[in-house]
């Protein structure tokens, strides 16, 4: 599911920023952007800034996914791991940010019946929070499953049933109704009520289960396979997600990474391999591709 | 900005894009119309077109440099069946002349190339890749003057069309090769491709991060470097110059335009910038318009003499 | 880290400076003895000797570039007789092995330079630049493995001093170079030079910003064309290699060291940290330090799989 | 005159800024420096944000003469005139720069009984003002004649009798006993008290003088050419200086401006050429040069 994106960058200037756990979130204004779709992306880069990290770096923009959109902001969520995020999370309320987007094939509505589990961890959370309100709008109860390192990232679920770039509580329990919080205007699809039920997994344990996310995934598709697994997360999840689901001949989406350039396929730069033997670009293919396309997630 | 004549086109301002940098076919999925409307530049490059498809190489592909990308993006393409097929259709909807570039790794596959799209009206004119290994020596083809003088002497024949070499900045003297270039027949040159570059995986202790092993480097890092490039091919031949390298900001477009290039391709800049193409022409158009309001006199020097006259300058 | 040997040479570390980018006379001049207990590097290379007095160029002389500089210096130098007499007492006080490098613009002048260095105890190696143009092809004798070769036939026998032969980085093929260079019994190579580029004055309309007019580019914009070229050099010889380009921090010697090198020059970053060269040993020293520590397993690798198996990845 | 600089840069801390006419001043603690003698210069660089200004610039470092030191600090005056300035002028207390120095040749004392005339004007108040302190120190008079565009550069020359960094007020007046403010154990070379008559010349006339600083100097030298002048300011100033102390057989020391690299000779980029034929280093062999040595002050 695509919305086309304005032609060429705009500028965005921040209008708050929040600690959640370990990730930054950073609210963008946006008022003449397009609503997109869950899974679609931006390519964000500051206006003053840019290019006077380690080794000389950022250079080009940088792919993130939206965590929330509506009344005319953008939320972005985060971890600290190289010069572009380290920049961007330097961000505070009046900064200016160029941004161009939304970007990609986002999930795709596509349940026939079966259930919906999300399965994630780390900064793959931003498309699936973005989803789950998507979901619950549609009146679809989902099943939300995250992975994370430890308390202090676990935290980052509290995104969850956000929407809108607000950032409100939750925690390892069933967040309740949601399409109440969704937007009105969504036809009920779901069986249910949109009720979303999170449960976490923590490397550590101080959080959740004690183990990987792939664990309770297993679990929870042992219970009742007849669902459908959007995730996203590290590739070597994403990979583990994958295998799963293709032994259990579960469908899955999956929303991929990949080093990017331009993000709206014009440097071919951003491919993975598919099972066909050819190359797909992760930015206008995807960034969400049908698991049963590849033969293995790539490590990068 | 008044028109461009360019070996016979009339082009609206002197912006195109760098070959490889833009698929328009892509960006109207992504852009839709607006991207027709809008269009950045005055003519449209296609990526390299081989007479076979090409899956490109592994990935990674990209690597972030300093000022720079590089880029082992292995010349990925449908092959000219596959072009003509389903690329053409699209690319003559744009709203600009089309020019196909081409490279083949023998003389008879470029001779097909050029052949098949002489006979197709929606190329306006071709543009010749030799940043490719000649089989018997290793170098490029477009390093050496001997090889590339043989090719384009194969090729002049086969199409009216405009003709332009893209010529490879890695060689030790790039104004003799557009030299044998001009000599040969071709319309115009156009440079500089990629440096070659490469970047080790962090921490691997060697490890080649590209999937190609070596790339080629682009952006603002090789800005300084392709106008000393362009320079000296202007001042050896009299043919149009296509100049890039590095572009991103009109008054970029300007130094190349006075160092002798007739059209500017803005590449790596459309990734962080889609509409830069737009934005650049418009950069240099204000500039030129500042500067022939000075009526010739040099708007710098003219800047200056003030600066010396103020009290500050004493 | 364990001394290095470098053509019978035994250095400290593996960093040492590029020619030209180090004075150290003018240097102790401004930080006085302290520049001896704290020398930055593990042998001494001298700016280029020619074998008469030159001025250099005309100001302006540099140019900031984007993650570089361009210097058109023009190689000012006292001349052989001017070196011997006033640089090289003081160079020989250097806490460190002295490189002394040279040019000439006639296999002459290069044999008069040699045969003068060779007689000199205080000289431990002779590094000859080879970016001068040759005088009936016009290229730069470096960028041609003919000329090159015949250069080192008549030098090879004047000294038995290590002879590092600084290649050019402005060729089609690097490699092929070296491999002359070898075949005539160099004992190193050098390389990368500066890329030959230039800028014009703001605002002139396509003035040369450059005294000189055109300049070479060097800096952290190059780095990643050094590490394609050494790689490249390091894969077709045997000799020692001294890789240089846009090194920085000690993960770029790293990557220089693991892409074959033997020792590393620092060149334009010292003109931003004078102690550059001490500080880059020392990053260089940390990492080897915890790479064997991981007794030879790949330590991003380990990384990786650490990241891999936690929670975080599934 | 020279002081020798530490080997290597060191970071310093910003401690303030100020707005002074048109022009800012940065105040930066450096508690182990060595104290330099007003001419010499720094080369200063941000420890963050160096490179990602107009064009991916700066990247190397900035050379600014010192206006004041004591006390553990120094501070550095400048306008905005491109990336490298304007990077400096960004910075807020607390953040760092690296700074290498004190570096180059600073102004003689070498009066043999003439009177002291400082011309300048511009961004080249720092290093009069420095020597103006001293040489109230040295209890030696001093007639200063500085140039400004208008008004508001004018009011650079609250920064005359500072000394130590500090900026107190002044104008268009005597400002008193220098020696009473310099460092208290310079020797009583001067014949006078060490007051420091100043005198300014204005583009627009709005303050002092309606014409150049070197009208003033003529003038000055017309009434008596018994002097030394030292002269920093922007290169027509100084060749016009030069002209004009040529013309006299006026002594004349020139603080020059060149283009940096590296600032202690190692990259023999900056350099002015002499009447002899030769290039002198403008970091190593100047930046104050006995104007005896040059026939022009070159425009770059
Ligand atoms: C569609 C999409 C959506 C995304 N959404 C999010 C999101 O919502 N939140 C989030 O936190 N992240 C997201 N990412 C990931 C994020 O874009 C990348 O991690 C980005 O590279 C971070 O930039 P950085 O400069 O901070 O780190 P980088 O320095 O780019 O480091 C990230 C990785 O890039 C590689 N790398 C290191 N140096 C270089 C180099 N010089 N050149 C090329 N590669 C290098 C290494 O593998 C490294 O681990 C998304 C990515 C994609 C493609
Ligand atoms: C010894 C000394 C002391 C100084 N003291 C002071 C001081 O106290 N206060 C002060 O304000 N200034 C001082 N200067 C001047 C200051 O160092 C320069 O103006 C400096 O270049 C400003 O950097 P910038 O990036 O702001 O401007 P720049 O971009 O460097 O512009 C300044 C000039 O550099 C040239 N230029 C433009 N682009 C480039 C380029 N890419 N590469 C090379 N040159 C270019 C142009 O002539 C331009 O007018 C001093 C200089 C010296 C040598
Ligand atoms: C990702 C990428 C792909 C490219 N692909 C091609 C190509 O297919 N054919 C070609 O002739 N040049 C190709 N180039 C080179 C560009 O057309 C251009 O010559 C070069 O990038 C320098 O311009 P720039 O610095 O503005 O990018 C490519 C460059 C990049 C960065
Ligand atoms: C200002 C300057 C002067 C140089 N002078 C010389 C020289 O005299 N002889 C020489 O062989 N190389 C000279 N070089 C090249 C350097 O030694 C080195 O090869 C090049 O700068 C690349 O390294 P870097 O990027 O670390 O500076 C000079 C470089 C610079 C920047
Ligand atoms: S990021 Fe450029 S094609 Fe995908
Ligand atoms: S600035 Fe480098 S020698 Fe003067």
């Amino acid at each position: 599911m695509r919305v086309q994106a304005p032609f060429g960058r705009r500028r965005g200037a921040v209008t708050g920023v929040d600690d959640v756990g370990a990730y930054r979130v950073v609210h963008v204004a946006d008022l003449d952007g397009p609503q997109p779709w869950p899974g679609q992306f931006y390519m964000l880069a500051t206006v003053e800034g840019w290019g006077a990290g380690e080794d000389e770096r950022p250079f080009v923009p940088r792919a993130l996914s939206f965590l929330g959109a509506g009344n005319g902001q953008l939320s972005f969520m985060f971890e600290d791991v190289g010069p572009g995020t380290r920049r961007l999370g330097a961000l505070r309320a009046g900064d200016e940010l160029w941004l161009t987007g939304p970007l990609g094939d986002g999930f795709e509505l596509s349940l026939d019946g079966r259930r919906a589990v999300l399965a994630g961890g780390g900064v793959g959370i931003p498309p699936l929070s973005a989803w789950a309100s998507i979901l619950a709008a549609h009146g679809v109860d989902t099943t939300v499953l995250l992975g994370f390192r430890d308390a202090v990232h676990a935290a980052g679920v509290t995104v969850f049933g956000g929407g809108g770039g607000e950032v409100s509580e939750g925690g390892d329990a069933a967040l309740g109704d949601g399409a109440a919080r969704g937007s009105g205007a969504a036809p009920h699809i779901g069986a249910g009520s949109g009720a979303a039920v999170v449960s976490i997994a923590t490397d550590d344990g101080s959080v959740g289960h004690h183990g990987l996310v792939t664990e309770l995934l297993g679990s929870s598709l042992d219970a009742d396979d007849h669902a459908v697994v959007y995730a996203c997360g590290p590739p070597a999840m994403l990979e583990a997600v994958r295998a799963l689901c293709a032994a259990r001949r579960v469908p899955a989406q999956l929303a991929l990474e990949a080093g990017m350039a331009c993000g709206f396929g014009a440097c071919f730069g951003c491919v993975v391999a598919l099972r066909d033997g050819s190359y797909a670009r992760v930015c206008v293919d995807g960034p969400v591709l049908d698991a049963a396309r590849l033969d293995a997630v790539p490590a990068h | 900005m008044s028109p461009v004549d360019f070996c016979g086109l009339v082009l609206e301002h002197p912006i195109v894009n760098g070959s490889g940098t833009f698929d328009a076919i892509a960006a109207r999925r992504t852009f839709g119309d607006a991207l027709l409307h809008a269009f950045p530049f005055s003519a449209f490059v296609s990526k390299t077109i081989t007479l076979l498809p090409r899956a490109g190489n592994p990935p990674p592909r990209l690597w972030e440099a300093q000022a720079g990308l590089i880029n082992s993006i292995g010349l990925p393409n449908r092959g000219l069946a596959g072009y003509l097929e389903h690329d053409l259709p699209q690319l003559a909807a744009l709203p600009v002349p089309l020019i196909t570039n081409v490279m083949g790794s023998t003389a008879g596959e470029v001779a097909e190339l050029v052949e098949a799209l002489d006979a197709r009206d929606e190329v306006a004119a071709i543009e010749l890749n030799v940043s490719c290994p000649n089989v018997k020596t290793g170098l490029d083809i477009g390093a050496d003057p001997v090889s590339l003088a043989a090719l384009i002497r194969a090729l002049r024949p086969l199409t009216s069309k405009p003709l332009i070499v893209k010529l490879t900045p890695n060689t030790a003297d790039v104004a003799v090769v557009a030299a044998a270039a001009e000599a040969e027949g071709a319309d115009a040159v156009s440079l500089i491709n990629t440096l070659r570059a490469t970047a080790f995986a962090p921490g691997s202790g060697g490890r080649p991060w590209l999937g190609g092993v070596t790339g080629g480097l682009s952006g603002p890092a090789i800005r300084t470097v392709a106008l000393a490039q362009v320079a000296a091919v202007a001042r050896r031949i009299t043919l149009p110059i296509v100049g890039m390298g590095g572009v991103t900001h009109g008054t970029h477009a300007r130094d190349l335009l006075a160092a002798g290039a007739t059209l500017v391709a803005v590449g790596t800049e459309s990734f962080r910038d889609p509409a830069a193409g737009t934005r650049i022409s418009r950069e240099l158009k204000s500039l030129q318009i500042a500067e022939s309001a000075s009526s010739n006199i040099d708007v710098y020097q003219a800047q200056v003499e003030v600066d010396a006259n103020s009290a500050d300058a004493g």
